[in-house]
């Protein structure tokens, strides 16, 4: 599999694996990292790693409606870190710290 | 006058006289009561006369009334009618009970005039008599039913009269239970029938009665007359189900003379005669009836001997004369069933209505250990207490002997007979000679032991005149079915009219036949012998040498303490079946209703509430977590769409 | 629109009972609505054609048209003496609550029409989501009326009630959510009509539980089982019994109960034939231990209401019995049954809340000799008695016979041991009976201060009707039977492939 | 990058010239500002060194490369070392993307045995098909950098600095991207290049079938003309996202000392001031191109004028050389006026206040970049119907 | 290796980094930078896929305006150094890493899967003749997706106000109680 045509033809699989290692990489940010703007962060590579899914099918299938996905995608990502900041603000006014153990008072 | 309305009188003067008597329950005039209840079964008598009249007009073969009133149940195959059917053996019947009845009414009103119930008493009254008629012309078994149970629940319903009592409500609760048993089987008896002949009209059933006789244990027909002998057992108590009676003897005592003596109890020999045909058919149920009918007349009349309550000796007494006429019964003897049946009804009535006499002079006092001597206080009612005495214990010439006897030699000559049922048959006679001279011994003969401070008193005449009327029935009420061999002995030949009556609708066993005159006389003086001997005993221990008495059972006394104890059957009963029953009741509510049933369905909560503890403790509240479980989902998603 | 206006005019009594002014005139004009209900039931004596056993008297119009849901309404044989049972109850209730119930009593009286529109929809509704919401909505008003006017325990009982019963119409919801798929795979269509389920053919594989139609079947079977109350399902009765008040506990017994049974004969037998005659005798089964174990349960019972409260498992499983063995005399006689049960029952459970009005105790050690002190009212409790353990005359033989006897005609040996409960049935009865009435003065009775008073000319009314219903049931059964032949004599016959036809409609 | 290594390599030339450019344009501009500053408040300004003072600025550099470079105790290295390089970074880039002039296409022709082009070079960086959100992309991360600075340099002043110019530069991006939506919507591109072309010749407009290209020929057809709020809006935008007065609140000498580089000093000073200046000549480049027909010549357009110039005896490939050399000098007149103004309004108008600022940004400018939107949406809906 | 391949990998090779140094970093600020290198990365990989416009708008929106909020706030709020920059628990730890790897694995596993199975890799291009990709961007995006554009338009209103009204000093859902 890993061959010299798999360097150099680059085609829609390596695109695609790349992004679920970036989604990987911002799944691992978000499962182990405690201070929860880098879990923002995290979430907001995730994100981005789909998107780069969404842009590879749109150009391998032709069809531009990936790329439409891609800017709700993002826009969506907006909106989530506004009130994903706006949350940690008013948590860090109480705590002094933005760490996500302060985000755990609604345990069952 | 037209039959319909002759029956409908028949039904509707003791049904009125239950309602009048039952709206006006709070009077307390013991002679308006008993002037309605008394009435109302006197127009019932007059009836009863007139239909047996107007059969007397039919051809021998015909002599049948069918009355219909309409359709009671009619679904699909099942036509039940309230339909009545006065034939020869229902309409002598009828005759028996309303006329007893009338009689027993009559002393009721003088027996009961201090009492403040009069009024419902009679009402009751009234209305055993009419369920009594019911079940005696009924055409199907299940009109028959209707009658059985109502003169059930009329037995309940006057045992327990006086029910501040609370033992004479449990004999009554205990009557109509043990009832209730046999006539679980007897609606067994019904389903086993309809369901193979596909009818309950008496008379479709017994036209279908198979002429083959049934062999085997399990055949229909046998089934079938067993489950309704199981029904006859409880309500004529026969063993099993005998206990009750004796316990019934806690109602008034006409109610005993009439219930308890004359009529319902013998609605399961009415029964059985009613149906012949089918028990014909089945040898077996036969053989069953005979034995426990033999049974039940020594183990009743052993128990009888050492009573000590008068009427707890007539009620045993009863049960044994019960078991005579299922003896007959079981032997083929149907005809003679029910003359013994007849005049059983006749001195049983007249021995409890003198025992009631007895009680009302005692002022309430049963027990006879304190009585003798009252001969002289109470002439009248010696005097024909005397008569029942003499009938019963079979003394020649007056009507017990004639039934009796022919019961005996039936049991022995009969194809379903055996000289064994005989012998039991002859123990129970001489046994029955034996207590009931000690009844008389003890209550009328003899030293007096009343307490100083009673003083018995003669009955009025409207309690007497039953007795006179009853007691001249027992002289002569035989002579309606004088056996052939006595008949023939005796000038001009009196014909056994009663078999004569019954000759169209009552099949005789087959394999009959004519019987060695010698062997029946002497069979007959065996027995009379026996009763003689037994009666000349129980005068000279009883009255010449009560001392003798007393050395005896005490050397017996473990024996005696058994039969005086009626041989501990009713504890046995609650011992072994009752209590059981009830402690079982108990377990069952606490074990399975409360500690499982529910125990499974808090258990059942539990387990979701514990589930749901669990899941609440995934829900820890860590973001992380929760992602993680995302991410698991994922995996586990993901890698079952790559497995397939 | 007669049945439209017989189910949803008690929501306009209890609408107009919400809005009207006065409290204290209620109760005469609840028991006005009620006694107009009941004369406008009794209009379907000349609407209601016996002697056919077509669905008649149907309305039918589209609902959900994308589910194929209808509001479909009809009445045949086997619903028909119940609504009468049902509009006849309604004012004997209403006016034995007029002292029991002493809180709340517009509450009470909005929460019983709704209740009676339930109960009168769930006998005739003929669509299966229509019947779903009434069938559900009946709980609601009886839970209120346990959890509000209920005794001491009333939150436990009406907690295990509801729980009871809602575990199991839950099953049936699925059940009928997959039939309704079934109708669409078979028509096309999408339909929730009982008439087209009818003509469903659901495969049957006996010796497999996992076949579709036995699924179905115990779903069904299942949610009606716990209504009924069968055998091991039926310890919520007791309890719901004991702590509902008088009116409540009349329309439990009286009418609810008789919903679970009545849906055998309306869902269970026709749609799911095969496995109803495979399974019948687990039903029979229990039906026969719930006969025997409810009598032995009742003769222990400390608590008249108790007592009275398993001697309904028992009388009901005589009605279980006669469904499941599924011939004409059984049929008839479980149907009259029901009506036997509502009458009884329902007068036996006023009666004990006459009792308790005065004494404010159901234990029956506390009574003893209560014929003397309340004589009236000891002739009613032994006329509703006798009829409750099916003495000759009274409604109770008529039904417990047809069923014994259609049950031996099938299963021998189902009926010999149902005949057990005849016995234990007059046992536990008169042995209450015994205690509380005869023998000693208890020492409730013998209080000196509070002397008992006798019935009154209101109750008195209220028995009256009883009484005269159970002698006329026990005389006259054809009178009653005839009107359900028809549609009876169908359901033997077609039992195969049982289809219902709308009257007029060929 | 090119087909061949003739390409490439004219490219990457051309690519470090333009760099070399913006550049060396600095000095230039600080020395006119300073000029410039000092002719408007009536003084003279660096005089000194060389003529007219020209040579200021080398002295300056010199000083700059020779100053101690120090890092503040508190600061965070690495990023304090970041900031000023990657202050460059945007400027740059966007600035190489914007078409200085007409292309220069170069006919094949035979060297070292083989065939070469034909090349077609164009006057600017690169070419970008979406070049105004590349532009726009671009110059937004200029933010960066200064809050890399401002929190690099541990300082409270830098940090407060770099806050409040990030946050006006996000502000004012807003409204700078929705000013020419309207350009947008009415060129129907993103492409400068096309741009450009649509704003060659006499200005056109016709609607309900009337025109009046015909009867005034002598004004050009610029954006301007079509969108003269959307230039006002840009322009305003434009000061404030190169944080220069009135809208240098970043640095705010009274309050803030300098802002986000207060603790710079030396070369890594003059990087942030090289990135500023970038940051000018980029909007000065966007409003040539949005509004003044970017390098073209008004009243003639490049077609013509190749004629004109061939007309003069040229060969095509020498007239389309001149053509392109006159196109630059006109673009960069343009560039230079725009320049002068930014440079004259600095020294004109007082600083707001920083709420002031915000308000503007938010309530007025953003409201009036919409309306203008909408209102060009509805002209552009209906001329077209 | 041809421009378009070296690119991709060197893209690639960034993209990872950057995406590395993410979840690596102790200081939240250098990851931000980090994201913000690694969304400049992706971008340019939006180019190398023919996606020039919303290439462009990924710099704008991510890299332009979400990023830097990100590091706005965590400069206000001089976060340097966490003190517990990892979750603890080695067993969850373990669980996390390998439900990650995992899923990477099998999504990677799933693309070769398909590559092998379904013969060829789809190599259509972008059809050029369509014209602008971004005018048939907004052309599709204002026709057939309108609904959800409006919608997204109105969640960013809301969100706005959402946003405000959670941070503002005053009011908000906790109240300061010292």
């Amino acid at each position: 599999m890993i061959n010299a045509d798999f360097i150099v033809d680059v085609g829609i699989s390596h695109y695609l694996i790349l992004s679920a290692i970036l989604f990987s990489l911002g799944m691992i940010g978000v499962l182990l990292r405690k201070n929860a703007i880098v879990m923002l962060m995290s979430i907001e590579l995730m994100l981005n790693a789909v998107n780069l899914s969404f842009i590879t099918f749109s150009k391998y299938n032709s069809h531009i409606d990936g790329q439409i996905m891609v800017f709700f995608v993002m826009t969506i990502a907006a909106a989530e870190a506004a009130v994903g900041l706006a949350l940690i603000v008013s948590i860090f006014k109480r705590y002094k710290e933005v760490n996500i153990r302060f985000f755990e008072h609604l345990k069952g | 006058m037209d039959h319909t309305a002759i029956v409908s009188v028949l039904f509707a003067s003791p049904l009125l006289g239950f309602l009048i008597n039952g709206i006006r329950r709070n009077h307390h005039s013991a002679n308006v009561a008993g002037a309605i209840g008394s009435l109302a079964v006197f127009i019932s008598f007059v009836c009863s006369i007139l239909l047996w009249i107007d059969l007397q007009g039919m051809a021998p073969d015909a002599r049948r009334i069918h009355v219909v009133y309409g359709s009671w149940m009619a679904i699909e195959s099942l036509k039940i009618d309230f339909g009545f059917w006065i034939d020869q053996l229902s309409s002598l019947m009828i005759l028996i009970i309303t006329g007893v009845g009338f009689l027993i009414h009559l002393f009721s009103v003088g027996y009961m005039s201090h009492d403040k119930g009069v009024a419902k008493y009679f009402s009751y009254l009234n209305f055993f008599i009419f369920n009594m008629l019911v079940l005696v012309l009924g055409d199907s078994l299940v009109t028959l039913f209707v009658g059985w149970e109502g003169v059930g629940l009329a037995s309940y319903l006057l045992i327990g009269f006086w029910f501040t009592d609370g033992e004479k409500a449990a004999a009554g609760m205990k009557a109509f239970i043990v009832n209730r048993i046999g006539d679980a089987a007897f609606l067994i008896g019904m389903f086993i029938f309809f369901v193979s002949f596909g009818t309950l009209n008496i008379q479709e059933l017994n036209s279908m009665a198979p002429t083959i006789m049934e062999s085997t244990w399990f055949g229909i027909v046998t089934l079938g007359t067993l489950f309704l002998f199981g029904g006859a057992t409880g309500k004529s108590a026969q063993i099993p189900l005998y206990i009750w009676l004796p316990d019934a003897m806690a109602g008034p005592t006409p109610v005993s003379a009439l219930i308890h003596a004359a009529t319902m109890v013998t609605a399961g020999v009415y029964m059985i005669v009613r149906l012949n045909p089918l028990f014909i058919a089945a040898p077996n149920t036969m053989m069953v009836i005979a034995v426990i009918g033999a049974l039940t007349v020594v183990l009743a009349a052993s128990i009888g001997i050492a009573q000590n309550d008068i009427k707890k000796v007539l009620a045993y007494s009863t049960v044994s004369q019960l078991g005579y006429m299922f003896l007959a019964c079981g032997v083929g003897a149907f005809t003679t069933a029910f003359f013994h049946l007849m005049t059983h009804a006749f001195f049983k009535a007249l021995m409890f209505l003198g025992s009631g006499s007895v009680i009302h002079g005692m002022e309430g006092e049963q027990d006879i250990r304190k009585m003798g001597g009252l001969k002289k206080y109470l002439p009248w009612t010696h005097l024909t207490f005397m008569m029942g005495w003499l009938a019963i214990i079979g003394t020649p010439g007056f009507s017990g002997f004639f039934s009796k006897d022919e019961i005996l030699w039936m049991s022995f000559h009969s194809p379903r007979g055996h000289w064994a049922l005989w012998v039991l048959g002859v123990i129970g006679a001489t046994m029955t000679a034996f207590y009931m001279t000690r009844l008389m011994c003890l209550t009328f003969w003899g030293k007096s032991r009343v307490a100083k401070t009673l003083h018995p008193h003669e009955s009025p005449a409207t309690m007497l005149i039953p007795l006179f009327v009853l007691a001249a029935l027992s002289v002569v009420g035989g002579y309606v079915g004088i056996p052939h061999i006595i008949s023939e002995i005796l000038p001009g030949h009196p014909a056994n009219i009663l078999e004569h009556w019954f000759q169209p609708i009552i099949k005789t066993v087959p394999g009959l036949v004519a019987g060695d005159p010698a062997m029946e006389w002497g069979l007959m003086g065996a027995s009379v012998a026996l009763a003689l001997i037994s009666t000349i005993l129980a005068y000279q221990l009883y009255v010449k040498n009560p001392s003798a008495i007393e050395r005896f059972t005490q050397k017996i006394n473990p024996i005696y303490q058994l039969v005086s104890k009626k041989y501990l059957v009713d504890e046995l009963y609650f011992g072994f079946i009752v209590n059981p029953i009830v402690r079982l009741s108990e377990n069952l509510w606490a074990y399975i209703d409360v500690r499982f049933i529910d125990k499974c369905t808090y258990w059942a909560g539990d387990l979701m509430k514990g589930s749901g503890s669990f899941v609440r403790s995934l829900q820890n509240g860590n973001l992380q977590t929760y992602a993680m479980y995302i991410g698991i989902g994922l995996v586990v998603a993901l890698s079952l769409v790559m497995m397939r | 629109m007669i049945l439209s206006t017989l189910i949803f005019l008690p929501v306009l009594f209890a609408i107009v009972i919400a809005l009207w002014p006065q409290k204290s005139t209620i109760r005469p004009i609840a028991l006005g609505f009620s006694i107009a209900h009941f004369i406008f039931g009794l209009t379907l004596f000349r609407e209601f054609d016996p002697n056919i056993a077509d669905l008649q008297l149907v309305e039918k119009y589209m609902w959900m048209e994308r589910f194929g849901i209808q509001y479909f309404l009809g009445i045949d044989g086997i619903s028909f003496w119940l609504i009468q049972l049902t509009v006849f109850l309604a004012p004997l209730i209403l006016l034995a609550s007029w002292k029991s119930i002493d809180k709340n009593i517009r509450g009470f009286h909005i929460c019983f029409f709704i209740l009676q529109t339930a109960m009168l929809g769930t006998f005739l509704a003929f669509d299966a989501i229509l019947f779903y919401v009434f069938w559900e909505l009946s709980l609601i008003p009886m839970y209120f009326m346990i959890g509000i006017w209920g005794g001491a325990r009333r939150i436990y009982a009406t907690l295990k009630f509801f729980i009871f019963t809602m575990a199991g119409s839950l099953l049936m919801l699925v059940a009928i959510i997959y039939m309704m798929f079934l109708t669409q795979q078979a028509f096309g269509t999408m339909s929730s009509s009982l008439l087209d389920f009818y003509k469903l053919s659901i495969p049957f594989i006996g010796h497999e539980f996992f076949s579709m139609q036995t699924l179905l079947f115990f779903a069904f079977a299942l949610a009606f089982a716990v209504k009924v109350p069968l055998f091991p399902l039926h310890t919520w009765l007791p309890d719901a019994h004991v702590e509902a008040p008088t009116p409540g506990s009349v329309v439990l017994a009286g009418v609810m109960l008789k919903m679970g049974t009545y849906c055998y004969l309306r869902w269970v037998l026709p749609l799911f034939p095969e496995a109803t005659e495979y399974w019948a005798w687990i039903f029979i089964m229990l039906g026969v231990i719930g006969i025997i174990y409810g009598a032995l349960v009742a003769m222990v019972q400390p608590d008249i209401k108790k007592l009275v409260a398993y001697s309904s498992v028992s009388h009901m499983g005589y009605i279980i019995v006669g469904i499941f063995v599924f011939n004409h005399l059984s049929l008839q006689g479980s149907l009259y049954q029901m009506l036997n049960h509502g009458i009884s029952t329902g007068a036996l459970f006023i009666l004990i809340g006459m009792l308790y009005e005065r004494t404010h105790s159901r234990e029956i050690k506390h009574y003893g000799g209560l014929a003397s002190a309340l004589p009236i009212y000891t002739i009613f409790f032994f006329i509703v008695t006798f009829s409750s353990i099916a003495v000759p005359l009274t409604n109770g033989f008529v039904g417990e016979f047809l069923i014994l006897l259609g049950t031996y005609k099938a299963i021998p040996m189902a009926a010999i041991f149902s005949v057990t409960g005849v016995v234990l049935g007059a046992a536990y009865m008169l042995w209450m009976c015994k205690r509380v009435f005869f023998g000693e003065k208890g020492p409730l009775v013998a209080d000196a201060h509070h002397p008992l008073v006798d019935l009154n000319a209101r109750e008195i009314v209220i028995l009256v009707p009883f009484v005269i219903m159970i002698f006329i049931m026990g005389l006259f059964p054809n009178v009653f039977l005839k009107w359900s032949e028809a549609s009876v004599d169908y359901l033997i016959k077609n039992k195969a492939n049982y289809e219902l036809t709308i009257k007029g409609a060929k | 990058m090119g087909q061949d290594i003739l390409e490439i390599t004219i490219n990457s030339v051309k690519l470090i010239l333009i760099f070399l450019m913006m550049v060396q344009a600095v000095p230039i501009l600080v020395w006119l500002e300073r000029r410039g500053s000092a002719f408007i408040q009536n003084r003279f300004g660096p005089n000194r060194v060389g003529p007219l003072g020209l040579v200021q600025l080398l002295a300056d550099a010199v000083k700059f490369l020779t100053k101690e470079d120090f890092a503040p105790d508190k600061a965070v290295r690495s990023l304090f070392y970041a900031a000023p390089v990657f202050a460059l970074i945007p400027a740059t880039l966007a600035y190489a993307a914007i078409p200085m002039s007409t292309p220069i296409s170069i006919a094949a022709f035979e060297a070292f045995g083989s065939t070469w082009g034909p090349y077609l070079f164009r006057v600017q960086g690169y070419e970008i098909g979406v070049g105004i959100v590349f532009i726009l992309g671009v110059s937004s991360l200029a933010a960066y950098t200064i809050l890399m600075a401002g929190w690099g340099s541990g300082s409270k002043f830098s940090l407060l600095g770099a806050l409040r110019a990030s946050a006006q530069v996000i502000s004012y991006e807003l409204a700078l991207g929705l000013s020419i939506v309207g350009v947008i919507m009415m060129y129907g591109t993103f492409n400068l290049s096309e741009m450009i072309q649509a704003q060659q010749g006499p200005f056109q407009f016709s609607a309900f079938g009337y025109t009046i290209a015909s009867t005034v020929d002598w004004i050009p057809n610029w954006g301007i003309f079509y969108q003269p709020i959307g230039f006002i809006l840009f322009f305003a935008a434009a000061f404030a996202e190169s944080n220069r007065l009135p809208f240098d609140l970043a640095e705010g000498e009274a309050e803030l000392v300098a802002g986000f580089h207060t603790e710079y000093g030396g070369f890594k000073m003059l990087m942030f001031f090289i990135g500023e200046y970038g940051h000018m000549m980029i909007a000065a480049g966007l409003a040539t191109t949005f509004f003044f027909g970017g390098y073209g010549i008004p009243g003639i357009t490049a077609q013509e004028l190749q004629q004109v110039i061939v007309g003069w005896g040229y060969a095509d490939q020498t007239a389309n050389i001149l053509n392109a050399v006159l196109h630059f000098l006109m673009y960069n007149v343009k560039f230079a006026i725009f320049l002068w103004i930014f440079i004259h309004v600095r020294w004109t108008l007082p600083r707001f206040r920083y709420d002031q600022l915000m308000d503007l940004g938010w309530k007025t400018m953003l409201p009036w970049a919409l309306a203008n939107t909408i209102l060009t949406a509805i002209v552009i809906y209906v001329v077209a119907a | 290796m041809t421009a378009d391949a070296f690119l991709f990998w060197f893209l690639a090779l960034i993209t990872i980094g950057g995406a590395s140094l993410v979840i690596l970093m102790k200081n939240p600020i250098y990851s931000a930078l980090a994201l913000v290198f690694t969304m400049c990365g992706i971008a340019a990989l939006f180019v190398t896929l023919d996606a020039f416009f919303v290439a462009g708008v990924q710099i704008i929106v991510y890299a332009g305006a979400v990023m830097v909020l990100f590091v706005m706030v965590l400069m206000l709020f001089d976060l340097k150094h966490e003190v517990e920059a990892f979750s603890k628990g080695r067993i969850t730890g373990a669980i996390k890493l390998a439900t990650a790897g995992l899923l990477a694995g099998l999504v990677m596993g799933a693309i070769f899967y398909s590559s092998t199975a379904v013969d060829t890799v789809i190599t259509k291009q972008l059809a050029a003749a369509s014209g602008d990709p971004s005018k048939q961007l907004g052309m599709r995006l204002f026709t057939q997706h309108i609904f959800a554009f409006e919608a997204l338009g109105i969640l960013l209103l809301v969100v706005a106000v959402g946003a405000v009204a959670l941070a503002r000093s005053k009011g908000g859902t906790h109240h300061d109680q010292r």
